[in-house]
């Protein structure tokens, strides 16, 4: 099954009109990771919350489709009871747990709401809370009880134990500490390979972009202004604010020169000046579209076809 | 700007609306005959009846509602049943004497609710704090009908620190040329300040109780206001620098603790115009617009409860409009149109 | 808390007054008694009401406060005459003198009374007092403007529009269709009032002809009085009226502040403290704090106010004579009178008590159902009601303390004697409404003129609005008629008597007890009148030292 | 001879629980030295604890500190002017939301006038408000008086940044500590942030205390670095031996997690407290 | 590990945390407690002083009646602790009203939002406009003098300020992650409301209503003090010091004192045992 958001558009405020989202579409496959990346204000978590059917979208559609694979599979449990489709992982894991459950009862919801037998429901409980990583002990917790890291993978083994197609992972390791970070995304990657589950994730870490996804798309005032596959983007970002973004970020080797940033013009308020291109004759003037840059890699610049003059800045 | 504007004043009036329409539902339901109480005891039927006619109660409920709405909108808070007077010029003429010991007790509650508060914030978990708090929860649960008897009982006939509670200014002084109604102000502005001092002592212990009575609230909204302040991150930004502990208090914690006090003057300006009020004005004989509510109250006298309530209701709504400006006026953060 | 005192029930009642069948014509002298002092007019006196003064309109009635003041205000064409007894007290002479009249003379046939006006009297206004104001005032009296239309049968008026006539400016002339001693009497109360029928007119409206809404807040004076200043819901200051020349006012004072304090005790203090003079209408309690204070005058006036329990005859179970005579005997008379009153009151033998004229009860000292539980429980078994077994409602005004007092008092008693009794207390205005529907009833009635006709004709015949009982009585309805006609004082005494005596025997009400009036002044005020409508002459007060 | 030296730092809550222990470092002029550890390692405490910024309720209970040759402890600042100022994690909040960034700057400068060691005292108030625009200016914002006329929720974190060490720079201090400055933001606007702070301490020849939880960050802007865990600093050298030669199993770690790939051994020791 | 006591546990754990929690609380419950106690026992072995002048009038406080008697020769005392059930009583009655009728109507308006919501929202601004007591008084005038009318007018006076609080905190946490979690899961809105929401944000108008109790309790004897709540001879705090005014202004303090000291201490108590829960719980 996969996953199909077609021109989503999402306008908030009647009056304001403040467009989060300006006609996206995306598709995300069971098996794969599909990063979208950008920075605070490019509606990226509006895409989340439209693709797991949290928020309506203004117009647009989100929709299933068959790919082939049958859609049937060896949930965790081996057991048929694929009847979810869609799971989210949340930026704050304890919040995202009720405060007034105990974590067996959290993990054990999307089972009961399907109506599976407790002593089943119980099992297949004890098998995730395994399978993340966690004792047995911690459901009798509550998530007041628990840190961080464990929380989040409470929170995985929720998403996951309804055997999704989709998990939805909003900044996922965003408020997380950097080693327990890498457990997560870890984690998360084993879990694929393991159950075949496709991620959605929402992210500005880049880094943690390089570890998980294998397809990327690069989000900027709500749209997408680039997408391909995770290598292709990172190692050869075509768009200009690809390019920023990508040399933005800082290496965790003081042998590597960091130069060479590229310099996005802002307004005081923050929000990226309209005229940010640093290519004359950008987009603005023609629209939008995306050109085919790659083999299934795309950007949204129309100077992003030949890299020599993309690059110059 | 212009839009929110609109839109506040806009929720006013439909309060202020919903204000007139409740109002005349409970007062329906009043008991007794208004008609009969107006024509007196000894009055015929033949006369109840003009009386009735008179006054538009021998019509149907909804075309005394209709009467009503047209009234309220033309100013018009009908005829008082007990004097035949106009109410709303009865109230008019009792309201400054109401508005002097109302906004006193404000001004007290307001400058006792900070001075505490700001002392429990920088005392914050130590002793002073521990003591202002004693002093909120026995405040907010002093009955101020019982406190004022032991007040009048002890400062005023045990020790004559107070003058006698006979109105506002004891005898040998006659009111001041009317000006703003207020008798100290009045006084003042005639250059007469012994009249001013006698009415300021005359007030002084009627305001101090309410005043006292509605500091709570403020206290702990100015308290915990403040103590966020101060340990906020601008706070520690301040210190960082070495400012001195007074820029800081002022600068950073009282400037940003005043914002919540500002919301909660409309509740306190409740207690303290109204709910209190009517207590207040009964013991200490204050020729108020409270005074008035009770004796209409007494006497079944719908249009003048009537009035009253509506008066109560539409200054209320009226004060948390204006306050809502204000807050808006001086938080930035409210204001968000500015911003883009 | 605003009226407190309870006195409303009385003087509602006090709007109908009876003058004794005693005096001829009009009084001989000018006379007013006046005070002895002989000093300068004192400059202000503080006088202290238990309530506020609600509307200035002699013709309507709502706060006795209101109505004592309304008679300092206007004028009347007669005015009662006193007799100085020394102690500071004037009392009614019993009889009337002229006042804005110059004269007042019956005719042949005693059905034209013709009055003269004083020359030179003026309103307060600068307008002449003329026969046409007081026909017009005399007529709005008697219209439906107000209450007085009660009363105006008492006046042998049959139609006031043609039975009053102006025959010159000066000369004015009642018509009416016999003789009788009250008319003089009635014509001496503020409710015949003389207004200023131009001031009036140029105020009302269609709706209003008689100008009641303008005459509610106003007054155009034709009294001893001006309204100077008024702080609504506090006081009214009074300044001698320039214009008044009826009699002489010199040694009045000059200004009266009338001060509104609803809390009696809050009125003690004030006036220990000297913020007042004259408290107008003390409770019992503060009246014994008074006595025992240094410099305080008590000034302590019988009157044959009754304060009395009504049962309702409407309800099954108090029809029962029985049961009424039971209840009559369970009540606890002297701690009403000693702990409740503190001795500021008298015994009630029925329902004309005395000092009242004609009572059976010459002392004040006679109790028709002395408390006597044994005999109330053998009543009561009689009637088939075993202790315990009987329960009722008494209602009470809330504002009266001293009877809201005695309902405690009544209901523990009560309860001793094996009756239960729930009391429910009443704001003035519920009270009022429900009287005549209510079980049994705490009130008290006061007769301006302590005439025993009048009282029984009010409160006892069948039919009248304030049987509040609902007491029908054959033999009293028709000895109170026979006595109504008779103009022979003994005979009319008679009458009197005999009716007083069966109503004492159906035992409509418990007699509780008659209450003094009782007026607190700071040391030296002297001139407090014992008058017959039970209200102060402002003009009559003086201060001595 | 170094700026700062820190010797036997150790930290405590009223109740006695340790927050830091026994910390050692220094940072020479001009040089940036990095603390970097995860959330609940100390290395806040012990910035806060150099500017007498410690909360209530929390002490140094041990240890010595000198800036310049002169020696200061926690408590009430014991220095005549500011010679160390601090820049903070989430800069919108580390600005009063009440005042206009005008009126801030305005405050700060009038106060270091007062304080009078600068140099400056006794400057007339009218070029206060010029004198704090070309500040703002000086750290890269192009529309000093629109700025100026602002308040800090009118403008992005990254803005509100540039004010924060605009003001820090004002009071010409010889010691900048940065809380985790740049968290918080954006890549790209941390970028130009970090250098901003490489560029001003170059000009200015400031040492820097730098704390943060981001290798990336800590490799690109620190000379030496300090690398704590639970309270304690478990190795302390120049940064190529940090990331190439790490001494410290802890250390290794962090490199790992902050790497791009994943080692296997990760998922199989479970997860520590966060 | 043993089998404990688990009662005794949790008792001991309770007195602890109060002890070491809040030395005012424990305080607070303990007056609570006497009031209470003594309101219920007292009237049991000694009456409730109802009975005029079964002692003689206005005496002092001494031994024999520790609060002295009052004008009817009733012992104070008595009379406080007989007040002390109906005072009581109707404070917790007026807060669980409020509490269930206001987080219903709260919730409610939180769930369904849009129209109902409006209309919960003008409704209770309409209702905040007019200042407690007086829409009690006038709502209490309007019913008729009565205790439970009276009651019932503090309940509609105070139901907004909890409808506002309760939606506000159900809003709070109709936004939090783990509802949108739930939704995930297949929770209905039905599902959610009572399994999430309502069990989370019930805590802070629960709290909130302790403080209810205790403005409950003054709002009520004010009404009884202006005449429209208890009637007398019926023994409740407000109205003894009606009854007793007089008195106090000539002299005799103890009728109209001990009945304030009464509403104090109580009110007291629930303000301070509302601010410890608010407290424990967030």
């Amino acid at each position: 099954m996969e996953l199909v958001l077609a021109d989503i558009e999402v306008v908030y405020g009647k009056r304001t009109r403040n467009h989060a989202v300006r006609g996206v579409s995306l598709r995300v496959r069971r098996g794969e990771t599909l990063a979208v990346v950008g920075e605070s204000g490019s509606g990226k978590t509006t895409i989340a919350k439209v693709a797991a059917g949290l928020q309506k979208a203004t117009s647009g559609t989100v929709a299933w489709q068959a790919t082939g694979d049958g859609g049937v599979g060896g949930g965790p449990g081996g057991s048929p009871a694929r009847r979810q489709r869609v799971h989210m992982v949340f930026q704050h894991p304890v919040q995202s747990l009720d405060p007034s459950w105990r974590i067996r009862r959290s993990v054990k919801e999307p089972l009961r709401y399907l109506g599976m037998a407790d002593d089943e429901a119980e099992r297949l409980v004890r098998r995730l809370i395994a399978e993340v990583g966690l004792d047995a002990q911690i459901l009798d917790r509550y998530p007041r009880e628990v840190s961080g890291g464990q929380a989040q993978r409470v929170a995985v083994a929720r998403a996951l134990v309804a055997d999704p197609e989709i998990v939805i992972l909003d900044e996922p390791t965003a408020s997380l500490d950097q080693t327990v970070r890498g457990r997560i995304l870890t984690l998360l990657a084993d879990l694929q390979v393991r159950t075949g589950v496709g991620y959605l994730m929402i992210t500005h870490d880049i880094s943690s972009v390089r570890r998980l996804a294998t397809r990327i798309a690069v989000m900027y005032r709500g749209l997408i202004v680039e997408s391909g596959p995770a290598a292709a983007v990172l190692e050869d970002p075509r768009h200009p604010y690809t390019q920023a973004l990508i040399s933005a970020v800082p290496v965790a080797d003081p042998r590597v020169r960091w130069d060479g940033v590229v310099a996005l013009p802002r307004h005081p308020d923050g929000t990226l000046a309209v005229t940010s291109c640093p290519v004359p004759g950008s987009c603005h003037e023609h629209g939008p579209g995306l050109h085919e840059v790659g083999p299934d890699h795309v950007a949204g610049c129309t100077k992003a076809v030949d890299p020599q003059k993309a690059a110059t800045t | 700007m212009l839009r929110t504007t609109g839109k506040r004043a806009g929720v006013a009036l439909v309060s202020i609306l919903g204000v007139a329409v409740l109002t005349f539902f409970i007062t329906q339901l009043l008991p007794g005959d208004p008609a009969r109480i107006a024509a007196g005891q000894y009055a015929s039927e033949e006369q109840v009846a003009d009386v009735r006619a008179k006054y538009g109660l021998d019509q149907s409920v909804p075309a005394q509602f209709a009467q009503y709405m047209g009234d309220f909108f033309r100013m018009d808070l009908g005829t008082s049943i007990r004097t035949d007077q106009p109410v709303r010029d009865e109230l008019t003429s009792r309201l400054p004497a109401t508005l002097e010991l109302g906004l006193t007790a404000l001004l007290i509650a307001v400058l006792l609710g900070v001075g505490l508060g700001v002392t429990a914030a920088v005392h914050r978990y130590r002793i002073g704090d521990r003591l202002v708090q004693v002093f909120v929860v026995l405040a907010s649960a002093t009955a101020v009908f019982w406190i004022a008897l032991v007040a009048i009982t002890t400062l005023v006939n045990g020790w004559g620190i107070f003058t006698s509670p006979t109105g506002r200014l004891p005898r040998g002084f006659a009111p001041p040329e009317h000006v703003t109604g207020l008798y100290v102000v009045d006084a003042l502005l005639a250059g007469d300040p012994a009249t001013a001092g006698a009415a300021l002592r005359t007030l002084l212990l009627p305001a101090l109780l309410l005043g006292v009575l509605a500091s709570p609230s403020i206290v702990k909204i100015v308290r915990s206001a403040t103590i966020r302040a101060l340990e906020s991150d601008f706070a520690r930004t301040s210190r960082s620098f070495g400012y001195p502990a007074r820029s800081i208090l002022f600068q950073d914690g009282l400037r940003n603790s005043l914002l919540p006090v500002i919301t909660n003057v409309g509740l306190v300006a409740g207690f303290v115009l109204a709910g209190g009020d009517v207590i207040i004005e009964q013991l200490f004989a204050w020729p108020g617009i409270g005074g008035y509510a009770y004796s209409s109250l007494q006497e079944n006298d719908l249009f003048a409860l009537r009035g009253y309530v509506i008066a109560i209701g539409v200054a209320y709504v009226l004060i948390n409009t204006v306050l809502e400006f204000v807050y808006g006026w001086v938080d930035p953060r409210v204001n968000l149109a500015e911003g883009s | 808390m605003a009226h407190r005192s309870r006195l409303l029930g009385a003087f509602v009642a006090s709007g109908l007054f009876v003058a004794a069948a005693c005096g001829s014509g009009p009084a001989s002298d000018d006379g007013t008694g006046g005070g002895d002092g002989g000093s300068a007019a004192v400059d202000e006196l503080v006088v202290a009401y238990s309530q506020d003064i609600d509307t200035l309109d002699p013709h309507q009635f709502k706060t006795d406060a209101g109505y004592g003041v309304v008679g300092n205000i206007y004028g009347t064409l007669l005015q009662e005459s006193y007799t100085d007894g020394g102690d500071g007290v004037l009392s009614y002479a019993g009889e009337s003198a002229p006042y804005l009249a110059e004269s007042a003379t019956w005719d042949e046939t005693q059905t034209t009374l013709t009055f003269e006006l004083k020359e030179g009297q003026q309103f307060a206004g600068g307008e002449p007092v003329t026969a046409e104001d007081v026909v017009w005032s005399l007529q709005r009296a008697l219209s439906d403007v107000g209450y007085v239309q009660a009363i105006g049968q008492w006046l042998n008026i049959t139609d006031a529009a043609t039975d009053i006539v102006a025959t010159s400016d000066t000369t004015v002339e009642l018509h009416v269709t016999h003789y009788s001693p009250l008319i003089e009497q009635f014509l001496a109360f503020q409710i015949f009032a003389i207004i200023d029928k131009s001031a009036v007119e140029a105020q009302a409206a269609a709706d209003d002809p008689w100008g009641a809404g303008w005459l509610a807040a106003e007054a155009t004076a034709s009294g001893p009085y001006v309204v100077e200043s008024r702080v609504p819901g506090q006081s009214m200051t009074l300044a001698k009226n320039p214009e008044f020349t009826a009699t002489d006012l010199g040694d009045a004072p000059e200004r009266i502040v009338v001060q509104s304090m609803p809390d009696p005790q809050q009125a003690f203090l004030a006036l220990q403290n000297g913020a007042v003079d004259v408290i107008f209408g003390m409770t019992p309690d503060t009246a014994e704090a008074l006595e025992q204070s240094d410099g305080l005058e008590l000034y302590d006036l019988e009157y044959s106010l009754v304060a009395y329990v009504g049962f309702n005859y409407q309800d099954p179970v108090l029809q029962d004579v029985r049961v009424r005579q039971a209840l009559s005997y369970l009540m606890p008379y002297d701690a009403l009178r000693e702990d409740v009153m503190k001795g500021y009151a008298g015994a009630a033998y029925g329902a004309v008590p005395y000092p009242m004229r004609d009572s059976l009860d010459e002392t004040g000292e006679q109790v028709a159902y002395p408390t006597d539980v044994e005999r109330a429980q053998e009543l009561l078994a009689e009637a088939g009601y075993e202790p315990g077994e009987l329960s009722l409602t008494l209602s009470v005004p809330a504002s009266d303390e001293s009877l809201s007092q005695s309902a405690v008092f009544i209901q523990s008693a009560l309860r001793d004697g094996g009756v239960e009794v729930e009391v429910n207390e009443m704001s003035d205005a519920d009270y009022n409404e429900n009287l005549g529907s209510m079980q049994m009833f705490l009130d008290s009635w006061y007769s301006w003129g302590q005439d025993s006709v009048y009282q029984m004709f009010f409160l006892l015949t069948t039919g009248v609005f304030t049987n509040y009982t609902n007491f029908s009585n054959p033999e009293v309805d028709e000895l109170v008629r026979q006595a109504m006609a008779t103009a022979d004082p003994d005979e009319r005494r008679a009458l009197s008597q005999r009716a007083q005596q069966v109503i004492i025997d159906e035992a409509p009400w418990a007699f509780l007890f008659t209450r003094d009036y009782l007026v607190g002044t700071r040391e030296g005020v002297t001139g407090v009148t014992h008058a017959n409508d039970a209200n102060l002459r402002f003009d009559q007060l003086r201060v001595t030292n | 001879m170094s700026l700062l030296t820190v010797r036997g730092l150790s930290i405590q809550t009223r109740t006695g629980v340790s927050l830091v222990r026994d910390l050692s470092l220094d940072v020479g002029a001009g040089e940036v030295v990095g603390i970097v550890g995860e959330s609940g390692s100390g290395k806040t405490m012990t910035a806060l604890s150099l500017l007498g910024l410690l909360p209530d309720g929390v002490h140094v209970s041990a240890g010595e500190a000198e800036l310049e040759g002169r020696r200061f402890l926690d408590g009430p600042r014991m220095l005549a002017r500011p010679n160390a100022t601090m820049i903070f994690q989430n800069p919108t909040a580390a600005l009063n939301p009440t005042m206009r960034i005008g009126a801030q700057l305005v405050r700060l400068l009038r106060f270091l006038d007062r304080s009078g060691t600068d140099g400056s005292a006794g400057r007339r108030r009218g070029d206060v408000r010029e004198r704090a625009a070309a500040l703002v200016s000086s750290v890269g914002i192009a529309d000093p008086a629109a700025v100026l006329g602002r308040y800090p929720h009118q403008l992005s974190g990254g803005m509100n940044q540039r004010v924060m060490i605009a003001m820090a720079i004002a009071a010409r201090p010889s010691l900048l500590v940065a809380d985790e400055p740049t968290t918080g933001l954006d890549v790209t606007v941390q970028a130009q942030i970090l250098d901003l702070i490489r560029a001003t301490v170059a000009q200015h020849g400031i040492g820097v205390l730098f704390v943060s939880h981001d290798m990336g960050v800590i490799a690109q802007m620190c000379q030496r670095v300090a690398v704590m865990y639970d309270g304690e600093v478990r190795e302390f050298a120049a940064v190529d031996d940090i990331y190439h030669r790490p001494g410290d199993a802890y250390t290794r770690e962090l490199l790992a997690s902050a790497s791009d790939h994943p080692r296997p051994e990760e998922v199989a020791d479970g997860t520590r407290a966060g | 590990m043993a089998v404990v006591d688990a009662g005794a546990a949790l008792r001991g754990n309770l007195v602890s945390r109060l002890r070491v929690g809040n030395p005012a609380a424990v305080v607070a419950f303990a007056v609570l407690g006497t009031i209470l106690t003594l309101g219920i026992v007292v009237p049991f072995v000694a009456g409730s002083g109802d009975v005029a002048q079964e002692y003689d009038g206005l005496l002092p406080p001494s031994f024999d009646h520790p609060f002295g008697t009052d004008r009817f020769g009733r012992d104070v005392f008595l009379r406080c602790m007989a007040a002390a059930r109906i005072d009581i009583a109707l404070g917790l009655a007026v807060a669980v009203a409020v509490l269930l009728v206001g987080s219903l109507i709260g919730a409610v308006s939180a769930t369904f939002g849009r129209g109902v919501d409006a209309v919960v929202m003008r409704a209770t601004d309409v209702l905040l406009a007019f200042p407690g007591v007086v829409l009690a008084l006038v709502i209490t005038a309007s019913l008729g003098k009565n205790p439970w009318y009276a009651a019932i007018a503090v309940v509609i006076a105070f139901i907004p300020l909890l409808v506002r609080l309760a939606r506000s905190k159900a809003l709070e946490v109709r936004s939090a992650d783990y509802i949108a979690a739930a939704r995930l899961s297949g929770a209905s809105t039905w599902q959610i409301a009572t399994r999430h929401v309502l069990p989370n944000s019930f805590k802070y108008p629960f709290v909130q209503s302790t403080l209810v109790a205790s403005w409950a309790i003054l709002d009520f004897a004010a009404l009884s003090f202006l005449g429209v709540g208890v009637q007398p001879p019926d023994a409740e705090w407000g109205a003894m010091i009606a009854e007793g005014v007089g008195d106090n202004l000539l002299g005799s303090w103890w009728p109209s004192f001990f009945p304030g000291l009464m509403i104090l201490l109580t009110a007291a108590s629930f303000q301070v045992i509302g601010d410890w829960l608010d407290r424990r719980l967030r």
